[in-house]
């Protein structure tokens, strides 16, 4: 057996964790040095999976395979195809930029309490956040993917009721309340849905005999595995609920905008850019994977729900008072794409919606982390204490801006390039459904636009008039994103190539083929 | 007479032990039940073994006797730091589990 | 020579990075650095020019792939560029008037603080326009498209400490965005019809699908065009835009960007000659918009504002003439030509009195300047006879040929359009004429600013004057240049095709009836605004007036459907979403909390009752495996 | 003997043992259970060991009948009793139940389990067996026997038992070691605290002034309650302080029923049933 990259991939990060928190509790400086070294240690673990990864070869190359618990049949399997490949790229890059972005978020409140250890803490949870969403990435057991999906809520509770955001509008006590209770509100919400999936998966188990995808994938064409119609149904829904939890998905949402308005920028990152990844991911993988049959049967609508959650979430966030809150109502509306980019099941659709889970987070992280910047300064996460910050903080300003502008999908920045192909893929087979959704991009320049310019145009407000402008550390997170949206909006092709082959099998898994252009134009 | 007769014998000695450490407040009584019901297994396992005619069982046994007398060494140390905090070694007055 | 097409964009592209990522250090050199890449993307647009004159008129055409952009499965996306007689003469006009301007602002924002800023934005509006027009597939010119849109709402906002620049920065976005939906749905439509968006493939097959799928292309592209060209019913950002610096006005909001839904169409004809539904609403938006504009025009005093209401109805004409197929194509370019060259004339004209009267724009404030300020009296001067079509200048060429061409369009239609259309020459002629006198004539207005400074009005720099002048050219000559022996039409011909149509009426007629429209506009100015005083402050008007005023209450429209409406729903949607999707869970999280509330009893902290349930439980495992076993 | 009865039953002798030694155990295993005093408890649960070490050697496996013996009877029960005698070797349990229903939970719990256990067995076919002979001499005794099998297959599981009982070992010691966390003192200032202290003269010995000269009874204080001072800080810790106070009391409610039984009064039973003597395991838990 070869070098196991994978597991080295998700060990580092991982390790990390121990090796942060075992730093002494005076030595922050080093603690966070030593996450940020792990996390860019992973990240080139990460850029070698991405070029051993060959576009044209098997569905799931450097795979792992060891028996686990092996009276159940779960195995420890691992693999990646493009989509998986994709997002542990995705997760790997915006790491390091959380750690960065977040490294005085842990920092002792006094500055003299030598015995604080919290700050360890904070990174450490990060690092092992990381590894159990890059193992879930690769994951291609069943039962070793829902164990991950579990087990993820742990740090991220923690993360969110733990380190809540120092920028609150009430008193200590208050925050402190309003944080728990969105921190249990998330841990419930995701642990209900685990509930539910987990009885899917013991009925997987019952039904099919294996957790292994492939197994079950294989004893599908052949034939000898068929699931009543019924069955299959069901199984479908117990994971769907699940992910839809995670996505999140109209009417299961709420926890989203608590969680993210609560926890401190570089945490809500981690929830909406990179936890909830594994939401839409396992729909991809799992959903249509698993039960083609009842995902085509599903599919009116979960399409119907992410149209709600497009044009929903657009709204709730135009009418937001709180600019986390604001950006977390639109992820809402940016997972209702994806999702409808994967229920589409065209090409175009299933590959844009690829895209767009990498381009929306890092389009997120980009914005949501100046945003964040911005936050710390003034103190407050409320629209109404901004304005005129462009004529203080001209670069902060500028990076806010493009954020912004990668968030409405302009051309030129990566997300364009996503949102369309979800939007042709969508077109192409549900005309109506592509059009409501179009008008997805016009709500998504009013709340854009609406936050840009009551926060940084208008005349100076008295607040901000002192506000320092980015510094060293905070340009080394915005501009590098920055630099990452541009090129992939221009030269998306490193990814398309990756992902194109990895839909190409999911849509024979559900045996679909895109919808002919009614003329056959001369190419 | 059958070697299974060893584990009804075991069977009935774990019950036994098994309603000692429900019923009784002091707790060595209680570490003692438990040590009851930890040697009704070996018995149980040297029948096994002998039944199977291999000694997988008897090492089993073994194993479970060190871990019982690690188990009695910590346990008794608890109780003895417990009596001197609490002057009691009755379980019933660690009723702490309760919010 | 291919290869040069993507310097076209490039040059400009490098002016916006450096300047904009540049930083201080740039503040001193930032604007000649814009200017002269500026200047060498029109070099570049002028080699390409003759090594395209020099070939035949068949295979004038340059195509450059650059890479291919998204290549998905079943969709390709190509960074390709075209560059034929059409987007040759758009990219003449832009890099062109763009270095003008660009020259103009050097010192028409001389005392700002962020000029570096500007003209980083400047070269990025060039680069963007340029993409639109060069592109060859609509997706990339869907790229231009919002690109323009996004310096244009960069330079609107440029002042952005004023809260109203910054509301018209943000509208313009808006506003553009519902047009963009329209691009692309177009766009979609094109893809799920013919499998592909690249100009070729698509216009040649157009012929080949059915006429409702068309239709809809045709409609939703005209609606992409009304958001960029400020055509009714998306015209009312155009106004509010004047709050940018005047040389964005005249470069964006007169001569380049919003004559983009122009070019669309003209780009488009292929569709649209197949699909007479949308043609016919191509026109009458056009119509519409010739109308409206104009009713605008006469009712501001605000001097830029009375000039975008000039620039919406004159490309009303232009999409009127796109609108009527190959008989107006090669008009509508005509007079998008010459336009450009006579509204940025007008509004640089216009930025110059600012500069000289301490930045006021109330024409009721001025009167008299003609003396104080020579050459842009000169300038304005000529730029105001070609847009009222005096004959011989460049306006009377243009705008006589669409009137023509409408009145050729035949039967009922073309007598109406082609009277609307008289009827719109006769107003331009009047408002103009108005903006003339109001500025330039008369007696001294002149009040004091908010900080009581009295106006001394001065002729501006000589970086504002020369762009002027050579603009004040263009606008006497360009129009006669291209209309004498049909060179305009020998041109374009290739690209767009060319129709004479059936005139009902002879050229002689038409224009005699379009020098008689143009004399009782003036007439009827000269005795409202030229024989008896302006009064300094407004008078009520009629009502009438007053609606032109309020852009014909169209914004009072938006804001009560629109705003108003908009705020209601997501106020009530936030507390739906607050009370009754959060409320559901939030309750059976109640109902839980009072479920365990009472279990919670069972939990007494006695070690042995939890030992009891732990080994029940187990007992209650064995007998189930056992029964299962027996089972 | 037949192979078939080789294979399914054992020798007379082994099952006379069994029935013997097998009632000895479960009645041993019922007094740990149910007799009050640990001490009681302690000795009944060796004594079932021993049995089962019998059952052990007579299974074949002879190396742990004697382990079974030196560590779990000689080592682990002493443990045990020290410990008792530790905490206090008079210290009984009440076997009155505290806990509403827990006695009858308790043993139905281990009623049905212990029935499904037996249920279990029955079912199972376990009507044959191999005997150790040949495993036993394969490699030359059981005792070689097992120690090839700890030292190849369960090596892993030997070396994890180490460490865990080197974590056990310093675990108690943690658990049991007490800091100090002040100097001692040293005689000279044991003496000065003495002799500033409130009791200049020596402490009064218990049971000075009570009916009882025993050392865990405390002396009386002319109002009639006892003194804890006068009993030794070991029993007060443990708690072993027989208040006699009560007694006295309840001496005194003795003599008035008996006069009230001669004088024939009518509330004589009331007055008795109120002052029941206490046992001394309440004595004691009053006390804590």
């Amino acid at each position: 057996m070869s070098f196991p990259l994978l597991t080295a991939t998700a060990a580092l990060p991982a390790i990390g964790a121990i090796a942060t928190a075992a730093v002494p509790a005076a030595r922050r400086t080093a603690a966070k040095w030593l996450a940020l070294l792990f996390s860019l240690g992973t990240l080139v673990l990460a850029a070698v999976v991405f070029l051993r990864f060959e576009p044209g070869g098997d569905r799931y190359q450097l795979t792992e395979s060891r028996s686990w618990i092996a009276d159940f049949g779960v195995r420890y399997e691992l693999g990646v195809d493009g989509i998986g490949v994709a997002l542990l790229g995705l997760t790997a890059l915006l790491i390091p930029f959380v750690i960065v972005a977040g490294w005085h978020d842990a920092d002792p409140l006094e500055t003299k309490s030598s015995r604080w250890r919290p700050t360890q803490g904070f990174f450490a949870l990060i690092l092992m956040v990381e590894a159990m969403v890059i193992l879930s990435f690769t994951a291609t057991d069943v039962f070793l993917f829902y164990i991950l999906f579990e087990a993820m809520l742990i740090p991220m509770y923690f993360l969110i009721g733990g380190f809540g955001d120092r920028a609150h509008a009430g008193s200590d006590e208050n925050a402190a309340t309003q944080r728990s209770y969105a921190a249990v509100k998330f841990l419930l919400y995701n642990l209900a849905g685990g509930l539910i999936m987990l009885a899917a998966v013991i009925g997987l188990y019952v039904v099919a005999g294996s957790f292994s995808l492939s197994e079950i994938a294989e004893a599908r064409a052949n034939g000898s595995l068929e699931m009543a119609t019924s069955t299959e149904r069901w199984l479908f829904l117990g994971f769907f609920f699940a992910f839809a939890v995670k996505a999140p998905l109209w009417p299961l949402h709420t926890w989203l905008p608590n969680a993210m308005g609560e926890a401190t920028a570089p945490v809500a990152v981690l929830i909406t850019a990179i936890v909830d990844k594994v939401g839409t991911f396992a729909m991809l993988r799992f959903c249509l994977g698993l039960f083609p049959e009842a995902s085509k049967w599903a599919t009116p609508v979960v399409i119907t729900l992410a149209l709600i959650s497009i044009v929903y979430g657009a709204l709730l966030a135009v009418g937001q008072r709180d600019i986390k809150r604001l950006i977390a109502y639109a992820s809402i509306s940016h997972f209702g794409f994806i999702i409808l980019g994967i229920f589409a099941m065209t090409s175009q659709g299933q590959s844009g919606a690829t895209l767009y889970m990498v381009n929306h987070g890092i389009s997120t992280a980009a914005l949501l982390l100046v945003a964040g910047f911005l936050i710390t300064r003034r103190g407050s996460r409320l629209i109404a204490d901004y304005g005129g910050v462009q004529k203080v903080a001209p670069v902060l300003a500028g990076t806010f801006l493009i954020g912004g502008l990668a968030t409405l999908s302009l051309p030129g920045l990566a997300p364009f390039v996503s949102e369309f192909l979800v939007l042709v893929g969508t077109f192409s087979a549900y005309p109506v459904a592509g059009i409501i959704a179009t008008s997805g991009i016009v709500l998504a320049a009013l709340y854009v636009l609406v936050l840009y310019q009551r926060t940084m145009t208008g005349p100076v407000q008295e607040s901000v008039r002192s506000m320092p402008d980015l510094k060293a550390r905070e340009l080394a997170v915005a501009l590098p994103l920055i630099a990452v949206l541009i090129f992939l909006g221009v030269f998306p092709k490193p990814l398309t190539e990756v992902v194109n082959p990895a839909v190409e099998h999911t849509m024979s898994d559900v045996q679909k083929k895109d919808p002919q252009p009614e003329v056959e134009a001369a190419k | 007479m059958n070697p299974v007769n060893y584990l009804y014998l075991a069977a009935l000695l774990f019950a036994i032990g098994a309603s000692g450490v429900l019923i009784r407040r002091n707790a060595i009584v209680v570490f003692m039940c438990v040590e009851l019901m930890l040697n009704a297994c070996n018995l149980a396992l040297v029948t096994f073994s002998r039944m199977h005619g291999n000694l997988d069982g008897q090492i089993v046994a073994f194993f479970t006797m060190v871990v019982a007398a690690a188990e009695v060494v910590v346990g008794l140390a608890i109780i003895v730091s417990l009596f001197r905090s609490r002057h009691s070694a009755s379980v019933d007055d660690a009723s702490l589990m309760k919010l | 020579m291919e290869n040069l097409i993507a310097l076209l964009v490039a040059a400009p592209l490098l002016g916006a990075a450096v300047l904009l990522c540049g930083g201080r250090r740039l503040d001193k050199t930032g604007h000649w650095l814009g200017t002269v890449l500026a200047g060498a993307s029109f070099v570049v647009g002028l080699i390409l020019f003759t090594d395209m004159l020099g070939k035949d008129a068949e295979d004038r055409a340059l195509h450059q792939h650059l890479f291919s952009w998204i290549p998905v499965e079943g969709f390709q996306a190509d960074i390709a560029f075209q560059l034929d007689q059409l987007s040759m003469t758009f990219v003449l006009l832009i890099t062109g008037v763009g270095t003008l301007i660009h020259i103009y602002s050097i010192g028409y924002m001389e005392h700002d603080e962020r000029r570096r800023r500007f003209f980083g934005y400047l070269n990025l509006f060039l680069a963007a326009m340029l993409i639109l027009v060069i592109a060859d597939n609509y997706l990339l010119l869907y790229v231009g498209w919002e690109g323009v849109g996004l310096a244009s709402f960069l330079l609107i906002g440029f002042w952005q400490h004023k809260p109203t620049a910054a509301t018209a920065a943000k509208k313009a976005f808006l506003v553009n965005r519902v047009g963009d939906m329209g691009l692309s749905i177009a766009i979609m439509l094109m893809f799920t019809t013919f499998g592909t968006f690249a100009f070729g493939p698509v216009l040649e097959s157009a012929g080949e699908t059915s006429q409702g799928k068309l239709t809809a292309i045709g409609l939703m592209l005209l609606l992409a065009a009304c958001g960029k060209s400020a055509q009714v019913p998306l015209q009312s950002w155009l106004g509010d835009a004047m709050e940018g610096p005047t040389p964005v006005s005249a470069l964006i909001h007169a001569a380049t960007m919003v004559t983009a839904g122009v070019y669309l169409i003209v780009r488009s004809g292929a569709i649209f000659n197949a699909a007479p539904d949308a043609q016919l609403v191509v026109v009458i938006v056009g119509a519409v918009t010739l109308i409206f504009g104009a009713i605008v025009g006469c009712a501001k005093d605000d001097i830029k504002k009375a000039l975008a209401g000039s620039t919406m109805s004159q490309i009303g004409y232009m999409i009127l003439a796109a609108g009527l197929g190959p008989i107006g194509y090669i008009f509508a370019i005509m007079h998008l030509v010459t336009h450009g060259f006579f509204k940025a004339g007008l509004f640089l004209g216009a930025g110059s009195v600012m500069h000289g009267m301490n930045d006021e724009v109330d024409m009721r404030k001025y009167g008299g300047l003609r003396k104080y300020m020579p050459v842009t009296f000169v300038t304005f001067g000529l730029g105001y006879l070609a847009i009222i079509g005096f004959p011989g200048l460049s306006g009377f060429f243009s705008k006589d040929k669409i009137i023509e061409a409408a009145f050729a369009k035949g039967g009922t239609e073309g007598w109406i359009l082609g009277s609307v259309a008289l009827l719109g020459a006769a107003i331009t002629a009047f408002y103009m004429t108005r903006v003339m006198l109001m500025t330039f004539f008369g007696e001294k207005r002149w009040q004091p600013d908010a900080e009581g400074h009295e106006p001394h009005p001065h002729e501006s720099p000589k970086s504002m004057t020369i762009p002027m002048i050579v603009l004040a050219f263009g606008s006497v000559f360009a129009g006669g240049f291209f209309a004498i022996g049909d060179r305009f039409i020998n041109w374009l011909e290739p690209v767009t095709g060319y129709d004479h149509g059936h005139a009902p009426l002879s050229a002689a007629t038409v224009t005699g009836a379009t020098v008689v429209a143009l004399v009782v506009g003036v007439g009827i100015a000269w005795a409202m605004y030229g024989r008896k005083p302006v009064p300094v402050v407004a008078p009520r008007g009629s009502v009438l007036t007053r609606a032109a005023r309020r852009d014909l209450l169209q914004d009072d429209f938006n804001h009560v459907v629109l705003v108003r409406g908009g705020e209601h729903l997501t106020r009530s949607l936030v507390y739906v979403d607050h009370s009754l999707v959060d409320g559901v869970v939030n309750g059976t999280a109640a109902s839980v909390g009072g479920l365990s509330g009472r279990l919670r009893k069972m939990q007494n902290g006695y070690a042995r009752t939890y030992a009891v349930s732990m080994f029940g439980g187990t007992a209650v495992v064995i007998a189930a495996t056992l029964l299962m076993r027996a089972v | 003997m037949n192979a078939l009865a080789a294979a399914t039953t054992t020798s007379t002798g082994e099952a006379f043992q069994f029935w013997i030694l097998g009632t000895v155990a479960v009645i041993g295993a019922l007094s740990t259970v149910l007799l009050k005093r640990a001490v009681h408890s302690a000795l009944s649960l060796a004594g079932t060991m021993i049995v089962l070490a019998v059952f052990y050697l007579a299974n074949g496996a002879y190396f742990l009948g004697i382990v079974q013996i030196v560590v779990y009877t000689g080592a682990i029960m002493m443990l045990f009793l020290f410990v008792v005698m530790l905490v206090g070797v008079t210290a009984a349990d009440s076997l009155k139940e505290t806990l509403k229903g827990q006695r009858w939970l308790a043993l139905g719990c281990s009623l049905g389990f212990g029935i499904l256990l037996i249920a279990g067995i029955g079912n199972a076919s376990l009507s044959t067996f191999n005997g150790l002979g040949a495993a036993n001499t394969a490699h030359g005794g059981n005792v070689e026997g097992l120690a090839n099998l700890i030292f190849t297959k369960y090596v892993f599981a030997f070396e994890i038992t180490g460490a865990l009982l080197i974590t056990a070992t310093v675990g108690a010691m943690v658990l049991t070691h007490r800091e100090r966390t002040e100097r001692a003192k040293t005689q000279r200032e044991m003496s000065e605290e003495r002799v500033r202290g409130k009791h200049l003269p020596p402490l009064p010995a218990p049971g000075v002034y009570a009916r009882h000269n025993a050392v865990d009874i405390p002396g009386l204080l002319p109002d009639g309650t006892p003194s804890e001072l006068t009993v030794m800080q070991t029993l007060r810790q443990r708690g072993q302080i027989r208040d006699v106070s009560r007694q006295s009391l309840a001496d005194l409610k003795a003599l008035e029923q008996r006069s009230g039984e001669r004088l024939g009064r009518e509330d004589a039973d009331a007055v008795a049933r109120g002052a029941d003597p206490a046992s001394p395991a309440e004595n004691s838990e009053a006390a804590k």
